[in-house]
């Protein structure tokens, strides 16, 4: 066990993973030399060398495609993408390629490529370094999504990722990216997909959150217990798979639901964590089922204080649903 | 059309696993095989038999040179024009015609339509419609051999259109720097759709292209079977000896329609096909064998026969095959259905049994 | 008036606002020579030159790129992406760049371009000439996202479109290109944006439906209605901006709601509709929301005509329902 | 480092619109101002005064050249490092800042992080982040002035990592094919971030890639401005005399960090900065004047002071500009606001009214 942040997480468990299987490798924009704009990778390539940690020309299209590749080989690589709002340029890659693979060859050529990517807000860095765009990714069948909300979480995730037989996209909360310590264990064990976090259990209104949203529906649920509500906070972890029937036990118990996420709310992620319990869990609901999310906007760079969901917008939504119904 | 052969970077030859002399009868069966097989599925997709098909012919000597030239540990990554190619790989007839009918024989399990086939035994990856994409895969899957320090190459097929894609040009970007084992083997057809290689882009040939991404492109006629043979042999040989990738473009002319939903009088001439006939590749080399002594008319009238006859009863045969099973329609999105998955197709079955879903 | 299928009412409108208007160009794969794989284009080149209906090398990015350039000039460009399933290389110009000039530029450089590309299965075209990925789009802010399904609502909304200042995605049902035929105006009026066109008015169950699926819900409520079950169809026509009084208006009255659509179910659009009703419509709701929709799977060459909704599951829909609350 | 000017392709030099010479000095005080910027820029993000910026230094001749043989009709489409272009065209120092600081003067509202400005005024494109998408607007912009048959040409600034990206080869192409009247002008600064240019691609100089598109690829030194000014006004006329687009690679070297987030100790050693750092094009430019008897070290030492201290006041009035309007968080999405919108800004103004939101 040691302290440590969710960057210092990933770097670790990088490591981890490449000692164990000469399959694993790295490659992406700035990973090698420079250990990735944010450090995730930082020392893989003193350790592992260069042809296992690939400094990659300025080309996402080139990076995924040649990953596909690599694992139509056999190898497992790792694909960084330096910011989600860039990975645009592989996203024909993603949804056509990668995300068929195994489908439309008839089972014969799976892809199981590691894409990892910093996604959100809250580093000031406006429009093209703070979007959160998991929802088109969700919407592809094929490839499974997964954002993890701590250390530990992005340990246990990232080894199951890795071990995964299917594409992954792994989205890295960068706004608590180092600002988050927790204890991680030194073992390698992960932590299953499809298994969400029951983060603070309560019995009057659930929320849903995941990434870096966590922190702000528990500090939310802080201030609410301080006014004797009970907040049940669940971190949803893998969006695919959906960990559907603890969505479904929590709002059958409390009859309450608010979703939160920094994506923009029009046919966001939250729309089909409501959509889920208008179609299952209708008669459970107490109150309408609200969303607590960033704006049908682009993202901006000067208000971006007041674009992200803070824990006073998830308190008044909370304190509406409480009144309603 | 280009000077046969002219290679515009030449470089020194290795010694690495010098492949054998071609068989040039064996090649010409083989595009005779394309060639019976174009013309049975054209007239079958008339018939409502298949739902679509894309011919090659015309191209049958770049697709047999191309493959005769690489060995079978190699990796291949078409387009989704490419039967000859997979013929030549050994792919039996019937799986083809399986794929082309989506039955329950079909390797792909009826997930694309006619003529994306792929065949993991013979290593021919699985074809996709979007242009260009299989391109970088082909360098990425040159990395990872390069890195288990396998001695093969991969080649990437892909067409004149294909050159104006993202991945053509990442794909040979990467492939030069990270100077991969493959070999980009452009197919100019001369056409994209409708779009004449004229309006595709401004340089003078596909080949050139290479080197802006420091790689020797090099020109051949597509119709001259050895010369695409040596062609792509020479690039192997230049690859497995640490040399990098090469660019080829292979001229030719596609002599059929783009695909069976395409009108191709709407934007070209008669004569211009028929001037392009006049350079068949199948004639061409039959011609060479005749004059070598080694082909006769008689002997070539039988080969037809027996070939059409083959074709003819393979595609019944596949016809009698059983259909798909629907349930299927879950399986490989995931390596495990999810728990998600398996609810629809819980009331997929129900809806089925009910009479509902109709196939 | 005149009977005519949608590709010809496509075909008249281009033509018209071509005459009309000498910055309107179309542009893309084979749209010249060729009149489009759809012959959507038909013979506008021989009338407006090669000039105003440019036939393109095969690069989307280059497409769409081009066309923001154009717009950002002062021309309306049409671009025509030959499938919807080929959009993705230009994916990273229409969601980074057109869906957010307007706003990243301060209000001083909108781009207005014209996005056509026929979407849907029903073709037997397989995995990649079949797809509705709609939710991509509307999830993106900025653009705006239309899907007429008749001959007539195709030429009103595509002339609102072309005068529209903001880019606009006119997806076209390829299923319904010629089968459906009908009566269209001359005149150059214009279908606004953001008006849900009510089909059919009913009283016990709403069904939504856009492009290809209201014929299906037409004739769905068809049967139903043999059966004495009275159901109101509401073609959304535009997805962005969505009429979410009409939504709410029809759900108020009948209390049920289904929703048809052939793509992907998770994250589609359906689970905007889904959650906009658990949000402002709870306690109208009789019965859970139920959608009918493509499965979580890729599109199959094989068996689309079970992957694609038909009547007979939207009935079932409507029973269900119906048994409910 | 390049040839001075070695120009890869000649062609006739058309009459059309000779620009007149340029004013050295003019260039000279142009370049020191943007180099003054920069380095207080650099300091106040330390100071944390402002949130972010990506340095130019190394860069002004280059940057300066190009905008001087330009016409004011004429369109730019830069990426964000292009400070000097900006003041080059007379945008006042006091509009940069306002986008830095994101204030309620700033001309794009706050929108994007600094260096990411646009004004219309003088026909400067709004930069975006993701690398190379202004360059196929640029062509694009140029086919629309072709169409209105417009004098004009237009240019996109991009750097040696960009052409790598999908635009450069789309937007290359689609000017080759449509003989488009744009300049492309490639700052080749060495790095894209820590990848150095020897491992970005394999050709030997990025100017050669023109040849891919059938246009003319141009190596110039960019560290002397009068080189850059003579590649760019030469490709200006053969543009607008209908010769189509043209490839300049500016070889220049990034002497400041990627951005104020980059730390180029981790890629780079000192030593190569400080041979870099020899040829700085304002030392260069400086000696020229100085030898041609127009300039003293005195007069530099002048402006230099007059220059820095232009500089901090500008600032210092810029920050005392008002903050944005949150409300304005919802212009600007559409042409008019949807009521969707209008809904998402009545809950948002009930939010900021009751404080749950913080400014
Ligand atoms: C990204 C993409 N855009 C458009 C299409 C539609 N399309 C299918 S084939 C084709 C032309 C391909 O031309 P070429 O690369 O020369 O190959 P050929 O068909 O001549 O063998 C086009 C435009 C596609 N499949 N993918
Ligand atoms: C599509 C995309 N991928 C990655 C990035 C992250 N990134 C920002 S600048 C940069 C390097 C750009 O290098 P170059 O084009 O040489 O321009 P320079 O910064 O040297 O001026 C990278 C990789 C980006 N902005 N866009
Ligand atoms: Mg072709
Ligand atoms: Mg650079």
């Amino acid at each position: 066990m040691s302290e440590m942040n969710i960057v210092q997480a990933i770097n670790r468990t990088l490591r981890d993973a490449m000692k164990e299987d000469p399959d694993v490798l790295v490659l992406g924009e700035d990973v090698g030399v420079n250990g990735g704009v944010f450090r995730a990778t930082d020392g893989l390539i003193r350790e592992f060398g260069a042809e296992r940690v690939i400094d990659t020309p300025l080309s996402e299209t080139g990076i995924i495609g040649t990953a596909i590749g690599m694992s139509l080989y056999g190898l497992k690589p790792i694909a960084e993408i330096q910011f989600l709002d860039f990975i645009y340029p592989a996203f024909d890659q993603i949804v056509s390629e990668l995300a068929k693979f195994r489908y439309r060859s008839g089972g014969q050529y799976p892809a199981h490529v590691v894409i990892r990517a910093p996604y959100g807000g809250g580093i000031k860095g406006g429009i093209y370094h703070s979007q959160s765009t998991e929802a088109y990714f969700c919407h592809t069948a094929g490839i499974k999504v997964v954002i993890p909300s701590t250390p530990s979480d992005a340990r246990g995730l990232l080894f199951s990722a890795i071990a995964d037989e299917d594409p992954v996209l792994f989205l890295e909360p960068k706004r608590i990216y180092r600002s988050l310590t927790g204890e991680v264990s030194d073992s390698q064990e992960k932590v299953p997909f499809g298994h969400a976090r029951v983060v603070r259990e309560g019995s009057d209104v659930s929320v849903f959150a995941y990434g870096a949203m966590v922190p702000v529906a528990q500090e939310a649920a802080d201030a609410l217990g301080r006014d004797g509500v009970s907040t049940e906070v669940i971190d949803l972890r893998t969006l695919v798979p959906l960990d559907e029937a603890a969505v479904l036990a929590s709002v059958e118990k409390t009859g309450r639901a608010i979703i939160v996420h920094e994506a923009a709310r029009f046919c966001g992620f939250g729309a089909e964590l409501s959509a889920i319990l208008a179609e299952k869990a209708l008669y459970s609901l107490k109150a309408p089922v609200l969303r607590v999310t960033g704006y049908d906007t682009p993202f901006p760079y000067a208000l971006e204080n007041v674009y992200l969901p803070n824990p006073e917008r998830v308190v008044r939504a909370v304190r509406q649903s409480l009144q309603a119904g | 059309m280009a000077e046969p052969h002219a290679v515009s970077q030449k470089l020194p030859q290795s010694e690495t696993d010098a492949a054998p002399e071609p068989d040039l009868l064996d090649a010409y069966r083989l595009m005779v095989l394309a060639r019976a097989t174009d013309e049975r599925c054209l007239m079958l997709q008339r018939q409502g038999r298949i739902g679509f098909y894309a011919p090659l012919m015309g191209q049958e000597a770049a697709q047999v040179g191309a493959s005769r030239a690489l060995a079978p540990q190699d990796w291949i990554f078409p387009a989704y024009r490419e039967l000859a190619v997979a013929l030549a790989r050994g792919v039996p007839l019937r799986a083809i015609f399986d794929q082309l009918l989506g039955n329950a024989d079909d390797r792909i399990r009826g997930r694309q339509m006619p003529n994306h086939f792929g065949f993991r035994d013979v290593n021919f990856v699985v074809a996709s419609s979007p242009i260009g994409t299989q391109i970088t895969q082909a360098v990425g899957a040159a990395m990872a051999a390069q890195r288990r320090k396998d001695s093969i190459v991969t080649i990437a097929f892909f067409g004149d259109g294909a050159t104006s894609s993202n991945d053509f040009h990442a794909g040979l970007n990467f492939a030069g720097v990270f100077q991969t084992p493959t070999i980009f083997f452009c197919q100019n057809n001369q056409w994209a759709i409708s779009l004449p290689r004229e309006k595709q882009t401004r340089s003078a040939t596909l080949a050139e292209k290479g080197s802006a991404y420091g790689m020797p492109g090099v020109l051949v006629d597509g119709n001259d079977f050895l010369a695409v043979y040596s062609a792509v042999r020479e690039a192997r040989e230049r690859a497995l000896s640490g040399g990098g990738p090469t660019l080829i473009e292979a001229e030719v002319y596609r002599f059929g329609p783009h695909s069976t939903s395409d009108d191709p009088k709407r934007y070209r001439t008669e004569e211009q096909l028929a001037a392009a006939k006049e350079r068949d590749p199948i004639l061409r080399l039959k011609g060479e064998l005749v004059s070598a002594g080694r082909w006769t008319e008689e002997l070539d009238h039988q080969l037809w026969e027996e070939v059409r006859t083959r074709v003819t009863r393979t595609f019944e045969e596949a016809e009698k095959a059983k259909p798909l099973d629907p349930r299927s329609i879950f399986d490989d999105v995931f390596a495990h259905v999810t728990p998600q998955l398996a609810e629809e197709r819980a009331q997929f079955d129900a809806e089925l049994r009910d009479g509902v879903l109709k196939l």
